[in-house]
């Protein structure tokens, strides 16, 4: 659906919350088919920094960049927050059914209600369509958070933004999250993800960033050879 | 009534009811007209208003709520005499002749159950989680979409909400006297006529009518409670 | 008992004394004299006579001599004494559409009323008021009904705004009128005419059907009201420059015989 | 009023109300004094009431809750004939002789502010998350304690079904007029003293009475709401 | 202060929910001193388990055993819900400051208030004593998780129930709870997990369990050669 590339610099951005400083001067480059992976401390700032991009929290500063020339903040998030999709950490789901949390979902290329067709096949793919009819807080913590992915999936923006995206999943469910992000990524979906375990996302990730000191920067190196082995330790159950 | 013990009173009050009389129907008939339509006027901007004042930032926003909060103990017939003044011959809206019209009892009515909704649906949405409402714009529901989620999520509050409006003008009777008059067959109604039975010392006729009113109330209610859900935490 | 805490007597009243003042400035004497303390409760006449019956009040002071004489002849109150009586009028528009000015008796000015379909403003209620409309209409061979026959079903206060507002016809005392007749474009159109006379009497609750009514203190009050001094303060109780109570005990002359006014038969 | 504008009555109230008297204090301080305790007296026990129809389950608890929410609709004049008749001397409880008195206020009072604060409180607790309830008793709360946490939790709404249960109270004529009987210096509170200018015409004393009314509430609705937070979503 | 080790037998458990059962025949053992881990798929039971355990959720079948013989579930659960306590897999945290959470906390072994001293060490051991006075609906998600955390420190009762205790935190905060997990360990606290990354706790576990079609079973072999690398690779951070 996406004609052009997807491609956002946010420039700039401070913020903080009373006198404590949270972002300062953080910069970052969304691009279709590029998938970012934020780590950081308890606190550094990397949900705070996704909110912002999301248009869900206002930055003290920034400046957002698309092909038309840099946008003020205000001006800028209302033509991207349309596009851009934020997944909480703790995801909230809306009383009713499972199903009915998905016939909310808006399809991001035209704003219209998604078909059923399309939900079933969402539900199926997160391993819910046998909780379909089941009211949500009946629902265990990883199936709320196998709900939320679903909606992600159904919306397909074309920027996601996940918090935390695998905490309280299984294996199965997060090798689905990984199957997810590399085809998302492919149909040219730029992906932003927060996370202290960054080594579930290894096989999507293309550029490593680190919340350090209010400020974002590269991640230093990245010891590539455990990652094979702990994959064969997770994957033998 | 001919003796005054609560019990002949009561059955007093029965038979009424079972008897029944066109002149009973009617007054029934004046009230659940007149308040339904004040409710349906007043409930979506009220549910409006609540919203705002726990979605929006703005100076005055606190202020508000307190005086949502104390327009509650407006006595009826205060908001009865304000409007008796307005609609009055000599009033600033004396041409419209709407005094003693089931039109001004509508007003009155509106003016009484707005602030209760709007406080109470405003608690009811201050319940609510605020990621509720950036989990909605973020799945690309517009802004009438989100709110209509989050007015789903706070159903069961808001529809308490509406029970205590519809309860505080089914039931009062200072504004409908003042401004419909309580002429029969046009703006006497359930409370004016209590009131009226009363003032004869027809105490059971009253009673009986009151308790008109209560079933009635409850059937209503009931069919509320239905949609409102199970009312247990969960 | 003159040290200890006054006694209380409990008066229903209709509220045409306590609304016209009239009770504000007689009692403060009696609770003075005889050591009472008065809880008036002013309700209409229908709800006193019921209060009476149901023992909940020791005195009465109402005006509806047919309703007045079963309570009594029933056995719920004994020493039913005459007090005191005003008048009712008829107020109309200025306009006068009925032609009230133009009728021959009462009875013929409620037929005009009628046969113009002029409005009318009831009390629609078991007042006192309202028990006289109802029988000047039988008096006139009428029955009221239709558009123009409005039952309000509410104080004599809020009947007059009703009429006020709707230009219509109403029965009224007269203390109430002279109370509103500032605000209100309508003027006396029938007055003084011997059907139109409102007793008030005193009755005191029957303390053989209840021991514990105050009997003594319903007595005392009783006989205090017909007193001459009171019934001379009654007979000099102005209400906007006008008399109002015409004392109906006074055995002597000195005090007025009838109500004199400026305004005259219409 | 010597004439009917709205402006000359708002003058009129004012200058009443600036003069001030010991009448209009006495009316006052009934006023308060009444509802405040029936206040008092009620509103522990119906957030008690609201909290186990919230996180108890037994037969009959979805009846109880509609049943509540319909008692909001019982005009207070009723409430007033029913206890009428029971402190009647004829009625079961004549030999209390409360009739006429403030103890009959406050009771009349109790039973019409019971209901709302009931069906609100109970609506608050429902809003409230099932984990605050585990989390405080896994933390060692007793069942005291952790009523207290959920409470606390609740507060916002709960402080609301306070304002609105006030609110029904300090502005209702109905009960306190059949029960209290309008006695001067007595059982004369501001919304019977407001009922009575207004049968007398006095339209203007009507209204300062009624603005003397909303003032106060003022205050107090602003001091609870001190308490209550901000009333924003979080 | 417990004199006698804690010793509870769980026997024979049974849940369903509606027509779906949850658990059969489960068996649990619980043991001052002893870690337990319990892993499984989502929507497998554990948070069930755990929430049955602390007696927040009945049973349809169930004994416990304690000293003194086998009691009926209703009988046991009363006399051992003083001494356990569940950590919600989202914790809950009353509205109001951090500080004003942990004053909320009974010590276990009298059930008074604990003292303020010990509020601060518990703060200063989960690293939240600089947002003492921060309201909680300010935290961070790992924050939020840091305060349930000395929650349980403060309470310190004789059966801990942890439901993924270290979702959401970094690796810092993770080394702390393994900390913790031991030094109660040692103090002779029993301890049951659960958890979607069994990884994290090995230095503690005792024994590992597996809910899998509603039974619980041992956890089959785990290839303990993985984990001092992954320990090595995760500690570069
Ligand atoms: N609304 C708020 N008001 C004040 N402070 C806030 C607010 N939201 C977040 N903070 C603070 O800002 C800091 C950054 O929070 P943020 O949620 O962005 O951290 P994070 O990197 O996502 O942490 P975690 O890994 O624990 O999720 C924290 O110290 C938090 O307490
Ligand atoms: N109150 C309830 N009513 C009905 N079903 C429920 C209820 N609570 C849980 N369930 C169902 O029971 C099953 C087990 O839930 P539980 O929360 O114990 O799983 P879990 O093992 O903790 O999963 P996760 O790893 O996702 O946290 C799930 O399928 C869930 O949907
Ligand atoms: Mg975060
Ligand atoms: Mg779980």
């Amino acid at each position: 659906m996406s004609y052009k590339p997807t491609n956002i610099q946010y420039s700039n951005i401070h913020k903080r919350w009373k006198r404590h400083i949270v972002l300062k001067e953080v910069d970052i480059h969304v691009q279709g088919g590029h998938c970012i992976l934020i780590s950081g401390k308890n606190g550094s700032g990397k949900s705070t920094l996704l909110r912002i991009m999301a248009g869900l929290v206002k930055p003290d500063q920034g400046t957002i960049e698309l092909g038309l020339g840099t946008l003020p903040w205000k001006q800028g998030v209302k033509i991207t927050q349309q596009q851009v999709m934020y997944l909480h950490q703790t995801p909230y789901l809306f009383s009713g059914t499972v199903e009915k949390n998905l016939r909310y979902v808006q399809a991001a290329h035209n704003n219209l209600p998604i078909e059923m067709e399309d939900i079933n096949k969402a539900m199926a793919w997160a391993n819910i369509r046998h909780l379909s009819h089941k009211p949500v807080h009946q629902l265990s913590g990883g199936e709320r958070q196998r709900v939320a992915l679903a909606r992600a999936r159904l919306r397909s923006p074309k920027v996601l933004l996940l918090d935390e995206p695998t905490a309280n999943l299984d294996k199965d469910s997060r090798a689905r999250v990984m199957e997810l992000l590399s085809s998302l990524r492919k149909q040219g979906v730029a992906i932003v993800i927060a996370s202290h375990d960054p080594i579930h996302f290894s096989s999507v990730i293309d550029q490593r960033l680190r919340l350090i000191h209010a400020r974002l920067e590269p991640e230093p190196s990245q010891p590539d050879n455990i990652i094979p082995l702990h994959e064969r330790g997770a994957s033998h159950s | 009534m001919t003796d005054s013990s609560l019990l002949s009173s009561l059955l007093d009050a029965l038979q009424l009811l079972l008897l029944g009389d066109g002149k009973l129907w009617s007054i029934i008939l004046v009230s659940f007209k007149v308040s339904s339509l004040a409710m349906l006027v007043a409930a979506l901007p009220a549910v409006i208003c609540g919203f705002l004042l726990a979605y929006m930032r703005f100076p005055g926003r606190r202020l508000l709520i307190s005086l949502f909060n104390t327009l509650l103990a407006v006595p009826a017939v205060v908001v009865g005499l304000t409007f008796y003044i307005l609609l009055s011959r000599h009033g600033p809206l004396g041409d419209w002749k709407l005094l003693f019209t089931q039109t001004a009892m509508v007003l009155g009515q509106i003016a009484l159950c707005f602030p209760i909704m709007v406080a109470m649906s405003h608690a009811a949405f201050q319940a609510i989680d605020l990621r509720a409402w950036e989990t909605a714009r973020t799945i690309g529901a517009g802004t009438v979409q989100a709110f209509m989620m989050i007015v789903s999520e706070a159903r069961y509050a808001i529809l308490g909400a509406f029970v205590a409006g519809f309860g505080r003008i089914i039931a009062e009777v200072g504004a409908s006297m003042m401004l419909g008059g309580n002429i029969l067959h046009y703006t006497r109604n359930i409370p004016t006529a209590i009131a009226l039975e009363t003032s004869k010392g027809e105490l059971s006729q009253g009673i009986a009518l009151g308790i008109v009113l209560v079933t009635l109330s409850f059937l209503l209610v009931s069919v509320l409670h239905y949609f409102q859900g199970r009312g247990q935490i969960q | 008992a003159a040290n200890n805490p006054a006694t209380i007597l409990r008066l229903a009243t209709t509220t045409s004394t306590e609304n016209s003042g009239l009770l504000d400035y007689l009692l403060p004497d009696f609770e003075k004299q005889n050591d009472y303390k008065v809880h008036v409760i002013a309700v209409g006449t229908g709800k006193a006579l019921r209060m009476g019956k149901d023992g909940d009040v020791d005195v009465l002071l109402v005006h509806a001599p047919k309703a007045e004489a079963e309570f009594v002849a029933a056995g719920y109150g004994t020493d039913r004494t005459a007090i005191m009586h005003n008048d009712f009028v008829i107020v109309g528009p200025s306009a006068d559409p009925a032609g009230l000015s133009k009728a021959s008796s009462l009875a013929d000015a409620m037929q005009r009323i009628s046969k113009t379909q002029s409005r009318f403003v009831s009390r629609g209620d078991n007042s006192g008021t309202y028990k006289k409309e109802s029988s000047l209409w039988k008096l006139a061979n009428v029955k009221p009904q239709g558009k123009w026959y409005i039952e309000a079903g509410q104080g004599m206060g809020k009947v007059l705004l009703m009429a006020s507002e709707l230009d219509a016809y109403t029965l009224t005392d007269r203390g109430t009128w002279l109370a509103y007749r500032d605000k209100s474009p309508l003027k006396i159109l029938w007055q003084h005419d011997p059907l139109l006379f409102n007793p008030y009497s005193a009755i005191a609750v029957n303390p053989e059907r209840y021991k514990d009514t105050n009997y003594k203190g319903a007595m005392a009050f009783i006989h205090w009201l017909v007193l001459p001094s009171t019934q001379h303060k009654i007979a000099a109780f102005r209400l906007y420059q006008q008399p109002l109570f015409i004392p109906d005990a006074v055995q002597d002359n000195s005090a007025p015989a009838s109500v004199v006014t400026s305004e005259k038969h219409s």
